[in-house]
């Protein structure tokens, strides 16, 4: 039933032996996989560099798969070789009678707990320093960027099935495309006029969800010019797959000239606009639906 | 016990029923969809196609009779109640909507501006209109937008008391409607472009969006732009 | 809930067969036909009735869509299942005072007992491991057809509302119908003999939690051919109130799976709690005991809460009030907690099941006992008990509570704590093992590896500013496949191999599994890698468009799709064939284990054991000289008039 | 049990499995209220939710409320209900049968009383459902407690007509409550059970008439 003796040292001298190779084995291929993260995949990583938060997000992944390829190698390796090592050769016996062994256990929960709870804090810093890194804040964000320069405000309004964007500092215009100009701090305003939509501008970095009647405050600043894609990101119906357009962040001189040339075009729709404000009632019972049969005031 | 033999047939015609079930299940009930009408080349102008569509306040037909929806009309003249018609690349499209269905305010004006039709208007029984004010007149009835093409088209109202209102459809010319008539590029790809109505229409929705708005064949098509 | 306090009664009732005991009465036993009729009728009742009440208000003349009719339709459509079975024949008998004995338990059955409201726990578990690997491939068969519209980013197999609707079904069918797929079948045919008891406390119960799952799933099924629900299977208000009478197939199919899972966690915690036979004590406890009760937990404090939102959002849609829809007074955050709240403990409810298997049947093949046991039943706990304060991680970028989230980023990650604990016991356990590499091992070693995927990248999920990039992307679907499909099924599969000699006393072909066993876990880490890195790049998760640029790794992942499809279609008829044609007999115990389940004879006895066993020892013994037998299956027995 | 091996464990099985169905009973009584408490937990949850959030200033505009009167009757009469029959269990205890007996059919009628008020109370809302927050969570509440109450009723009408039926099965023991056989035994266990279930749900009905009518 149990191993030979003769077949096998002490406990402590088989784990010193195995233990030695396996840790070998994964220290190397650790820093092979951490520098091939860090130098060659690193520089190349999506989403790329336009916006802070993309960058952000660019670099929170990198810290963390610089520190998952270890625990994931550590398993292989460890795995793989007492699978090797430690199959049964056709003896038919039964292993090593063992059982639990109280200081790898502690060991264990030690590590484990100190790599958690520092992921932890090292997701917090990051999730607070970048201004909410890119997320939606709800209405009254908590995070704010602390420059006090200019903000571009640029209101995202979801609709069953496309993103328009109102502009509060160009007269309350309302358009179908998206412009950004470079360098500079923006505050995107994300809202929907009737189900939950999700507004992911991937490239910049940015991701809120579109509320019916409920404002949802993103910030990112833009770093480079360059086509991003806005897709809706939350499951909203038919056409969800298909809600997706296309923006550009260009020059602050070419943004300031498409926005005041649109300003210019769109000045009899706008004229028709309901007031700006950071969220719109749907108002099923006036238009549309006619869902609600007691109509209510 | 049945014997080996039986046993192994019975498993035979389980695969084979369920084979058959799954296949069914494909083709006879998943891979069903509105019929795609191909664009007519239009006689007088050249690389110019025709597609007439009308639009009614209920279909009339179908599992859906209540749903308001639209019609394609083919080569033949035959309308079909349907959203998918295919137009070739590097073309220019003219549409011809007739629209019978009432109007009213749109939930977000910015779809009563044309967008993406050559001369910037369309043509609404005969007026050029590029910009509807939906909260006066009759209002907007329905819109057909194709995203991906920048094309933007409200279609204005009718009154919904007038005597010759069209209630269920398909409807004809004699009822009451308007004539919407524009022309966009179909551009120089081929690719099957999505496009749908911006007025919440699906009454006795949540917002408007739901049944007629959710599926093909009503208020959300195609336009495949084929080589 | 509180109706159906049947007991196993057996009280006067010894262990052996025969005898002067009640005669089950011989008259025509109801079965799954009566029910279907009885379904029918009501069903045409109930869709009358809501006709009749609500057909004429204008905005179900409107829209054709009758919310009402169809859950009333549902509603009476289940009673009269029930009815139809001879469910409820029970309980109104009680309400003139009689009890009605259950039903005598059988060496072996006529075959339309496996179609009937049987009360004996290895018919029940017999019928669940049907039905949920059914449900599995009809779910694993939508989710062929959504691999097969994302072959191009702009040709359309299915019209984007078919595609929806598929991806909505195979979501639901998947998160919903599999919360039982290892509870189900091994929790209620195992957990009797690895405690060592001849009963369950409720069979009742057990038997009305299997009968509940069909209902669910045609209520689910059903919603494919009333125009679907475009809300996936998370349901989002106001979409799900916007929907057409699908959606209240949805809502009410996942619905009676709670009270199915509600109605099975009652039995197993009673069970386990209560029918541990002499010296089963809570340190000598199988893993997978400890795993189910654990889960079993976790369902009842966190399926009613479930029940509660679809309840809401029947009522919105059905009755009109207002709860998810802020117009007037209601929120679409309240659906988004409500959901979510029971939505993260339903995924361990999902993986720990799982772990327990993969934990119970390891050392078996390792010939080693379990590496620091308590560790284990700690982790599996420490996981339940955290699963109760991450729900709102789902939500980071809702714009809910943000001064919450480096709260929930801390709770989520933290467990990672008890998850390593599973990852210590597993590499401790293979420590100087003597591995036996069979079928069911391969699939457990499996489940590390694949777990290890869906592990790590949960980490990358819980971190708020990272979740920004992955957030609603194939990424965070290739993460919960990895620790969904990736642990769990492959842990069911293994199971499968495992105890077939138990359940049915066949051995399946050791060759054929091997077959099944690479192909399917090549095919399987083939088919969701890709996905991490396709999430990574941009593609939004439930699309029928994407881009362009991602056309060559969609199409990577269709086809290992298909080739995953065609090996577990290799694993169907391999079954099939070995269970119903070829019947390969299965030894007593072929896997020399210790676990009390083994002990028993193939096929098992009509009550388990032949005396109350009492156990002297643990179950992982292995390698231990010194271990005596694991315990005493025929000890001197009183009160019996044997 | 099994420390000697040297002699063969003894075994009374039939106790053991009678002792384990009284245990069975035991804790599925205290499940029926742990899910009953997150059932009825997840609709507080809603109404606090939507009464912070108040969308719309829609919570609750008018401050209507459902009808108060049979709102107290309801509460009232589950905790003199659940009173009723705690006070007829120690009876029972002491060998009371009838006593508990009279008490049974008083909670009855009370308890189905209140499930009658319940309903009856959805027929005369002062709202329609779509009018405020509060409509929406209260038309939410009123059927599933109206659903609780009758379980409630089934629970003590079964027990009620079992101890009528058992009467004479137990009369050379001492009545049903005295009574050491098994079957009198997992009476007991189930009407402790039921005492259980019904004290807690009269704490949780006091609970949400203040929710209801109190604090709306």
């Amino acid at each position: 039933m149990a191993i030979k003796s003769d077949e096998v040292g002490s406990p402590a001298a088989e784990a010193r032996k195995h233990g030695g190779r396996i840790f070998a084995l994964w220290f190397v291929a650790s820093v092979i996989v951490d520098l091939v993260v860090w130098f060659v995949w690193g520089p190349h990583m999506a989403p790329g560099f336009m916006t802070t938060t993309a960058a952000g997000q660019v670099f929170d992944f990198k810290v963390l798969t610089v520190l998952s390829a270890p625990v994931l190698l550590m398993v292989w390796i460890y795995g793989g070789y007492s699978l090797i090592m430690f199959r049964d050769k056709g003896t038919h016996e039964d292993g090593y009678y063992v059982k639990g062994n109280r200081k790898i256990q502690a060991t264990w929960y030690t590590l484990t707990g100190i790599l958690v709870i520092g992921l932890a804090a090292f997701g917090t810093y990051e999730l607070i320093a970048p201004a909410g890194a890119g997320v939606g804040e709800g209405p009254s964000p908590i995070w704010k960027p602390n420059n006090a320069g200019h903000t571009l405000i640029v209101q995202v309004i979801a609709q069953q099935w496309r993103f328009t964007y109102r502009w509060p500092q160009f007269g309350g215009m309302e358009t179908t495309s998206i412009n950004l100009p470079v360098n500079t701090e923006i505050q995107f305003d994300v809202t929907s006029l009737d189900v939950i939509h999700d507004f992911w501008a991937y490239q910049l970095g940015v991701k809120a969800d579109a509320n019916p009647e409920v404002n949802n405050v993103a910030y990112t600043k833009t770093l480079q010019t360059g086509r991003f894609v806005v897709r809706c990101d939350e499951l909203c119906g038919i056409w969800h797959g298909a809600m997706y357009n296309y923006g550009h962040v260009v020059s602050q001189s070419s943004f300031y000239s498409w926005a005041h040339s649109m300003e210019a075009q769109n000045a009899s729709l706008t004229k028709l606009l309901p007031k700006f404000s950071t969220s719109y009632l749907p108002k099923d019972n006036v238009v549309g639906g006619q869902y609600f049969n007691s109509s209510q005031a | 016990m049945l014997s080996k033999g039986a046993r192994a047939g019975f498993v035979f015609v389980g695969f084979a029923i369920a084979i058959g079930v799954i296949l069914f299940a494909v083709f006879g009930y998943l891979r069903s969809s509105p019929p795609a009408i191909a664009a007519t080349a239009a006689s007088s102008q050249p690389n110019t196609v025709n597609v007439v569509m009308q639009v009614d306040g209920a279909v009339g037909v179908g599992p859906h009779p209540t749903w308001v929806g639209y019609w394609v009309r083919d080569a033949q003249g035959v309308y079909h109640q349907t959203t998918i018609f295919k137009v070739p690349e590097r073309t220019h499209v003219h549409m011809t909507i007739y629209e019978y269905d009432s109007g009213g305010p749109l939930r977000n004006e910015v779809w009563g501006k044309v967008q993406g039709v050559q001369g910037g208007a369309v043509s609404l029984n005969g007026t050029p209109v590029s910009l509807i004010n939906s909260s006066a007149g009759n209002g907007v009835a329905h819109t057909f937008v194709v995203p991906q093409l920048g094309v933007t088209v409200p279609l204005y109202g009718v009154n919904g008391n007038a005597k010759n209102f069209c209630n269920v459809g398909p409807c004809n010319l004699s009822e009451a409607h308007n004539t919407i008539q524009f022309t966009f590029y179909s551009g120089n790809t081929t690719h099957n472009y999505r496009w749908q109505c911006f007025v919440p229409c699906g009454l006795g929705f949540l917002t408007g969006n739901g049944g007629p708005m959710q599926n093909l064949g009503y208020m959300a098509g195609f336009v495949q732009v084929v080589k | 809930m509180a109706i159906d306090m049947s007991q196993s009664t057996g009280v006067g009732r010894s262990g052996d067969a025969g005898g002067a005991s009640a005669a089950p009465s011989s008259r025509y036993r109801l079965n799954f036909i009566t029910g279907t009729i009885a379904a029918a009728i009501g069903y045409l009742f109930g869709h009358w009735l809501g006709n009749a009440i609500a057909g004429h208000y204008p905005s179900i003349v409107n829209s054709g869509s009758n919310d009402p009719a169809m859950l009333l339709g549902f509603i009476f459509g289940t009673v009269g299942w029930f009815a139809g079975l001879g469910a409820l024949n029970y309980p109104i008998a009680k309400l003139w005072g009689r009890e009605v004995p259950l039903a005598e338990k059988k060496d072996k059955y006529p075959f339309m007992e496996y179609f009937s409201y049987s009360t004996d726990h290895k018919v029940v578990g017999k019928q669940y491991l049907v039905g949920m690997l059914f449900y599995f491939f009809i779910g694993g068969l939508l989710a062929l057809a959504i691999r097969t519209e994302l072959l191009s980013p702009t040709y359309h197999i299915w019209g984007p509302a078919t595609y929806i609707e598929v991806v909505g079904e195979h979501g639901t069918m998947m998160m919903m119908m599999m919360t039982s797929i290892v509870m189900g079948p091994f929790g209620n045919f195992l957990i009797p003999l690895m405690i060592g008891s001849k009963k369950m406390a409720f069979p009742r119960l057990e038997a009305a939690s299997f009968w509940f799952t069909i209902p669910a799933f045609f209520a689910l099924l059903s919603a494919l051919w009333e125009g679907g629900f475009q809300t996936g299977w998370t349901g989002y208000a106001p979409l799900s109130i916007q929907g057409g009478v699908g959606q209240d197939g949805y809502l009410y199919g996942f619905a009676m799976m709670g009270f199915s899972m509600i109605l099975a966690s009652i039995n197993m915690v009673a069970t386990i709690i209560n029918y541990r036979a002499p010296g089963m004590r809570w340190s000598r406890m199988p893993v997978f005991a400890w795993g189910m009760i654990t889960t079993a937990f976790t369902m009842l404090l966190s399926v009613p809460v479930l029940i509660d939102g679809l309840y809401v959002l029947g009522l919105d849609r059905a009755v009109q009030t207002s709860m998810l829809y802020g117009e007037h007074g209601g929120s679409p955050f309240l659906w988004e907690n409500l959901f979510w709240f029971f939505g993260h403990p339903e995924v361990y409810l999902l993986a720990l099941p799982g772990f327990a298997l993969t934990t119970e049947i390891l050392p078996v093949f390792c010939r080693k006992p379990i590496f620091a046991y308590k560790t284990s039943a700690a982790g599996m706990i420490g996981v339940a008990v955290l699963s109760f304060f991450v729900w709102q991680h789902h939500l980071f970028n809702s714009g809910i509570n943000p001064d919450m989230r480096p709260l929930f980023m801390l709770s989520t990650e933290l467990i990672s704590i008890p998850t390593g604990f599973l990852y210590l016991v597993g590499m401790g356990t293979i420590w100087r093992a003597r591995v036996r590499f069979t079928v069911p091992m391969l699939f457990m070693l499996a489940v590390f590896f694949n777990f290890l995927w869906g592990g790590i990248t949960g980490v990358y999920n819980s971190d708020v500013p990272v979740d920004a990039l992955i957030h609603g992307s194939f990424f965070v679907m290739a993460h919960f496949h990895f620790t969904i499909m990736g642990q769990l099924m492959f842990a069911v599969m293994g199971a499968v191999y495992y105890y077939t000699p138990l359940l049915f006393g066949i051995k399946l072909s050791e060759k054929l599994g091997k077959i099944h066993f690479w192909s399917m876990f090549i095919a399987f880490n083939s088919t969701f890698i890709p996905l991490f890195i396709v999430g990574f790049l941009g593609q939004p998760r439930r699309v029928f468009e994407y881009a362009t640029r991602l056309q060559g790794l969609n199409q990577w992942v269709t086809i290992s799709s298909y080739v995953l499809g065609l090996s577990l279609a290799f694993f169907v008829v391999t079954f099939v064939w070995q269970l119903v044609v070829s019947r390969p007999a299965s030894p007593k115990n072929p896997w020399e284990s210790r676990g009390m389940e083994w002990q028993v004879n193939i096929p098992i006895p009509a009550e388990n054991f032949e005396r109350i066993p009492v156990v002297l020892s643990g179950p992982y013994e292995y390698g231990n000289p010194n271990a005596g037998p694991i315990a005493d299956l025929d000890p001197v027995v009183v009160g019996s008039e044997s | 049990m099994a420390a000697n091996l040297d002699e063969k464990p003894v075994i009374d099985e039939e106790a053991y499995y009678h002792d384990a169905s009284l245990g069975g009973l035991w804790t599925a009584s205290r499940s029926a209220v742990a899910v009953t408490a997150t059932a009825y937990g997840g609709i507080a949850f809603a109404y606090f939710y939507l009464r912070s959030l108040n969308s719309n200033n829609a919570w609750d505009p008018g401050g209507v409320t459902a009808s108060a009167i049979l709102g107290t009757l309801i509460v009232v009469m589950a905790i003199v209900a659940a009173v009723s029959n705690s006070l007829g269990a120690r009876r029972l205890r002491k060998g009371g049968v009838v006593d508990w007996q009279v008490s049974a059919v008083f909670s009855l009628f009370l308890i189905l009383l209140s499930a009658g008020f319940q309903i009856w109370s959805l027929t005369r809302l002062p709202f329609t459902p779509s009018t405020s927050g509060y409509a929406g969570v209260y038309i939410a509440f009123a059927p599933v407690n109206a659903v609780v109450l009758v379980l409630i009723a089934y629970w003590i009408e079964t027990l009620l007509v079992k101890s009528i039926r058992a009467k004479r099965e137990f009369a050379q023991d001492g009545g049903l409550g005295l009574s050491s056989l098994p079957a009198a035994e997992s009476f007991r266990a189930n009407l402790e059970g039921l005492g259980f279930y019904m004290n807690f749900f009269a704490l949780l009905s006091i609970v949400f008439f203040v929710i209801y009518y109190v604090i709306a």
